[in-house]
């Protein structure tokens, strides 16, 4: 509820919201104008954890990048790892067996389940409760072994290779994923929504909070589970299909309220649906090799490139232009949040600090993808 | 009429005639004839976009109100140092939230030496950040930013660290 | 007024819900394990920092000196030097240093080996006060590794 | 009752023990429970299931240097975590344990324990101003217009409570409700009171729950709002000092609930009354203290008076007008 104030420009105080601050999840910075509690002015300020990794990717090959794409969004790392695949399997044109696509479905959907249960421990610890972090880390920590024993690590993974994967699958992953599908379904509903979901205080600390509307997404570009809750029905993985999306049947939540809540029951939505995406490929799985035929070394031809995939927070594009060198000639990563975030000073305006942090927190914003 | 027809006879009208002002830098490698149209119709499924506008630095912010009127939001924007060719590139993707899917890729070269551009931040908002970045970045200067200083970048530093010709 | 006592009713009930299902938690067994008491088993996967391979028999190690796994490193954390063999053909590895203050653990220099000659260790307590330790001389860690084979 | 230097002693070490073993090991409680509830282990390295922590706890912070950050007012800024020390141990004194164990039986003694909490917010307000810090002094203010906004409706509850038992001594109304649980005031049977002192004894346990700070009104601390309220230029036993003056609060805000609304001392079956049922009584209403803190998100500072000023006063309003109807009435 922004709640109708006359802002007083004369009597404010600079408060300077992070680097260092609970709730930014990082070094962001926000430089707030406040009048007593209300916002009058936001100004993020960002740069604080910027490593450069365009030009990293301009130094090196197009393989020596693959490491650098999960350093940027950590929580949905595989989704960065599909992303650079896919831009430069389009350049220079390698094909994907089918294994390998169904693999990659399963495990960047994994990824995504456990990029959205890590954003609502977070959110959830934003406002103040510290218990459901560790029901949603419990449950990511399962996602997290099943993704290790096939990329070999837990976090930053580099598991996705041109013309395929790194690794192929066994049983084991395959019976883990369904238990932990079950697992999650008996879990979803209680310690999930009756805990949370359902409770008065939630509902009233993020209902009608932080209203964005279509039109503001439109123009600031925002992506992702802040556009579905604005009533936008747009989805990559639906509207531009990649991969081998288009063979499952799965929906893309949609709600018009544009405030908190709308965006907290998209992410919530959303986990059911990666659950029937990972479901129907285990089902459908074919057999064969996880990787193409690609050459050694990657040289494709001169051209511009664009190539996009919905992470958890968005629409991820890579901008790849080639001058038929084997280094890449210029990569722009247009990351989700980058453009997310920039809403958030027009939003914040007149609301409170609590609110505005309800809010920020409802973005789901990752720094080092916001500052590469 | 589709989508992608629909945008291109949009943009057409922006450009009267074929002729060019520069050569689009990107493609010189290539030993195709020089581009005559400014809209062009390209391979989704290998480039990316539909749409491929070439146009002169003074024509962004128009191509900006032509895309902003159909539904058009701006997805980034980007730069390139043709460092042979004494040229900065700058590249808009423009996208469309919805059913109907068109993406329109806008490219405009400029000098090296003193590279500018009209601001499109009062069109899109989301321009602001990208073009700050690119600022960051390249040293393209925007006019008419309303606030163009270092983003990412300490607000102190004095390079542009995706010249070509930069060593760190 | 009838929403307002409907936020009472709906609240309080979802107030009491919330306290009934932590109360269940409460008397369920821990699902943590007490790290350095308890360890859990580690995938055959998992990627340490690298060693050197050495032969089964002769314990040398197998590379080759092609210099592969330090043209396919994106962060430049090998370094390697080899010599021509005595009894003529091809290279020995003379000295082979990770420099793992840099290492990403992305894996591509095993991938690109192609005589067995590298692959992940299993060490996971790597932790230290000193910048150096981090530079590892894998010829060495191969030596101490034979000699506790023997 | 007579006053002699040895009473008052015994009484002295004997209350100070008392809230010192309490603000050392409810910490401790505090983190074993919240441990329990997210199936965790909690503290367990310390002695034996972590017991010796809070002493750990205790000589880390007193080895730690006390930072007086430059620009605060260094007076106030020093006596702040002194002053919310103070009222809570002062407290203790007008609360009857038993009916023998006491230290003084003061006729006004419910009054002097609003004004005491009310010392307790000033220590709040006077640490968060004299920081000198953004967030210490948005807490402080929101500290006082929270606690300004739940001392009414708890003290209207208060008075349903007095006019039950004719007397605002606590040692009064702990005796007028002995002989089982169906004599406290919460299920008090007769004239058909526990129509109205179950709402009564809701509404004071949320204020109890607002006026110690505790989530899910803990607005004055919100640490992922305010870092950490006006504790974030505290270091040292500063800080400890206020975390004790916290779990003293909440103790004596149990100590209250227990001998306003559930008897006292009194066995819940009407025999062997003592000490100890009052003790078992204060640490369950702890235990919920501890349970709510660890089960609900945070509220918001306007959605925390609207319960104050929309909800939990025009309640206890009505239920004091039923209340005293029914007194009439029978």
């Amino acid at each position: 509820m922004t709640v109708p104030v006359h802002l007083r420009h004369d009597e404010t105080f600079v408060l300077n919201l992070g680097p260092q601050h609970p709730a930014t999840h990082g070094v962001l910075r926000v430089k707030l104008t406040m009048d007593g509690e209300y916002i009058v002015k936001a100004e993020p300020v960002l740069g604080y954890i910027h490593r450069m990794h365009e030009k990293m990717a301009e130094n090196g090959t197009f393989a020596q990048f693959m490491p650098n794409t999960a350093r940027m969004d950590y929580l949905h790392a595989l989704a960065f790892n599909h992303g650079w695949a896919l831009v430069v399997e389009k350049a220079a044109g390698i094909e994907v067996p089918e294994r390998a696509e169904y693999i990659r479905v399963i495990t960047v959907e994994l990824n995504r389940i456990a990029s959205h249960l890590l954003w609502w421990a977070a959110f959830l610890l934003d406002l103040g409760g510290f218990t459901p972090l560790l029901y949603a880390f419990d449950d990511r920590e399962k996602i997290i072994d099943l993704l290790e024993r096939v990329t070999g690590s837990r976090l930053t993974y580099c598991y996705l290779r041109f013309g395929g994967v790194y690794n192929d699958i066994d049983d084991e992953f395959v019976a883990g994923t369904r238990d932990f599908i079950k697992r999650l379904r008996g879990r979803m509903p209680r310690l999930y929504h009756d805990l949370v979901t359902h409770n008065i205080i939630l509902i009233k600390r993020i209902k009608d909070i932080g209203f964005v509307t279509a039109e503001q997404c439109r123009r600031y570009g925002a992506t992702g589970p802040v556009a579905r809750g604005s009533g936008i029905d747009y989805d990559i993985r639906k509207n531009e299909p990649y991969s081998v999306y288009p063979e499952f049947d799965f929906d893309v939540p949609v709600f018009t309220e544009g405030d908190s809540m709308a965006r907290y029951m998209v992410r919530m939505h959303e986990m059911e649906q990666s659950m029937r995406i990972i479901e129907q490929a285990l089902d459908k799985l074919p057999g064969g090799p996880v990787m193409g035929k690609a050459p050694k070394v990657l040289k494709p031809e001169a051209g511009y490139y664009y190539s996009a995939v919905e992470t958890a927070r968005g629409s991820l594009g890579h901008r790849l232009v080639c001058n038929g060198d084997k280094n890449p000639y210029k990569l722009k990563l247009r990351s989700p949040t980058f453009s997310n975030l920039s809403l958030f000073g027009e939003v914040a305006e007149g609301m409170l600090l609590a609110d505005a942090l309800a809010f920020m927190g409802s973005l789901d914003l990752v720094i080092p993808e916001i500052d590469r | 009429m589709g989508l992608v027809e629909q945008t291109q006879a949009a943009l057409a009208e922006l450009f009267p005639e074929p002729a060019l002002p520069a050569a689009p830098a990107g493609e010189g490698d290539q030993e195709a004839p020089p581009r005559q149209a400014g809209v062009v119709v390209t391979d989704a499924a290998r480039h990316g976009s539909h749409l491929d506008v070439l146009c002169r630095p003074d024509q962004v912010v128009a191509v900006a109100r032509v895309l902003d009127q159909d539904g058009y939001f701006l997805e980034a924007i980007s730069g390139v140092d043709w460092l042979d060719k004494g040229q900065f590139e700058v590249i808009y993707d423009y996208n469309r939230l919805g059913d109907e899917h068109c993406r329109v890729t806008v490219r405009a070269l400029v000098d090296r030496n003193e590279p500018a551009v009209p601001t499109i931040s009062g069109v899109f908002p989301a321009a602001d950040w990208h073009e700050r970045e690119t600022f960051d970045f390249y040293g393209i200067r925007f006019q008419d930013h309303p606030n163009l200083i270092r983003i990412l970048l300490p607000e102190d530093a004095d390079f542009h660290p995706l010249r070509k010709d930069y060593m760190p | 007024m009838s929403g307002y006592l409907s936020d009472i009713v709906t609240g309080g009930k979802s107030l009491v819900t919330g306290l009934a299902i932590t109360a269940r938690e409460f008397f369920r067994p821990v699902v943590t394990e007490q790290y350095p008491w308890e360890v859990p088993t580690m995938t055959p996967l998992f990627r340490g920092h690298i060693e050197l391979i050495g032969n089964e028999e002769t314990g040398e190690p197998n590379c080759v000196v092609c210099g592969m796994c330090q043209r396919a490193c994106p962060s430049v954390c090998i370094s390697l030097d080899g010599k021509k063999n005595e009894s003529g053909k091809g290279k020995v590895l003379t000295r082979y240093i990770l420099d793992f203050t840099k290492c990403s653990l992305c894996g591509s220099c095993v991938e690109s080996c192609n005589f067995n000659a590298l692959r992940f260790s299993r060490d996971y307590n790597l932790a230290s006060f000193d910048k150096n330790d981090f530079t590892m001389d894998l010829m060495k860690r191969l030596e101490e590794q034979n000699r506790c084979k023997r | 009752m007579e006053t002699s230097i040895w009473r008052a002693l015994l009484y002295l070490v004997g209350i100070l023990a008392f809230a010192g073993v309490n603000a050392a090991w409810l910490g401790w409680c505090e983190r074993k429970g919240a441990a329990r509830i997210q199936r965790r282990i909690g503290p367990c390295e310390a002695g034996f299931a972590g017991l010796l922590q809070p002493l750990a706890d205790g000589l880390k912070l007193m080895s730690k240097q006390l930072l007086v950050p430059q620009g605060v007012d260094g007076i106030i800024f020093r006596v702040a975590p002194v002053l919310a020390m103070i009222p809570a141990i002062t407290s203790m004194v007008v609360i009857p344990f038993s009916e023998n164990i006491g230290a003084r039986a003061m006729e006004l003694s419910v009054l002097l324990l609003f004004a005491l909490a009310s010392i307790g917010m000033i220590a709040i307000l006077l640490g968060g101003w004299a920081s000198g810090n953004k967030y210490a002094i948005i807490s402080a203010a929101r500290s006082v217009s929270q606690n300004l906004a739940y001392e009414i409706p708890m003290l209207l509850t208060v008075i349903t409570v007095v006019l039950l038992s004719g007397s605002m001594n606590l040692r009064e109304i702990a005796i007028d409700q002995q002989g089982g649980f169906w004599h406290w005031n919460i299920f008090r049977l007769e004239n058909g009171h526990f129509l109205t002192m179950w709402i009564s004894f809701i509404i004071f346990f949320i204020c109890s729950v607002a006026e110690t700070n505790r989530a899910p009104f803990d607005m004055a601390e919100a640490e992922s709002e305010l870092v950490a309220g006006f504790m974030t230029e505290y270091s040292s036993m500063g800080f400890g000092l206020f975390m004790m003056g916290e779990y003293l609060n909440i103790v004596v805000g149990a100590c209250l609930t227990a001998t306003l609304f559930l008897g006292g001392w009194d066995c819940p079956f009407g025999k062997t009354p003592g000490v100890w049922w009052f003790v078992l009584k204060i640490y369950i209403l702890i235990f919920t203290f501890i349970w709510i803190r660890w089960t609900y998100p945070r509220t918001q500072i306007y959605r925390l008076l609207n319960l104050s000023w929309k909800i939990l006063i025009p309640f206890s309003l009505v239920n004091l007008l039923v209340t005293a109807a029914l007194i009439k009435v029978f």
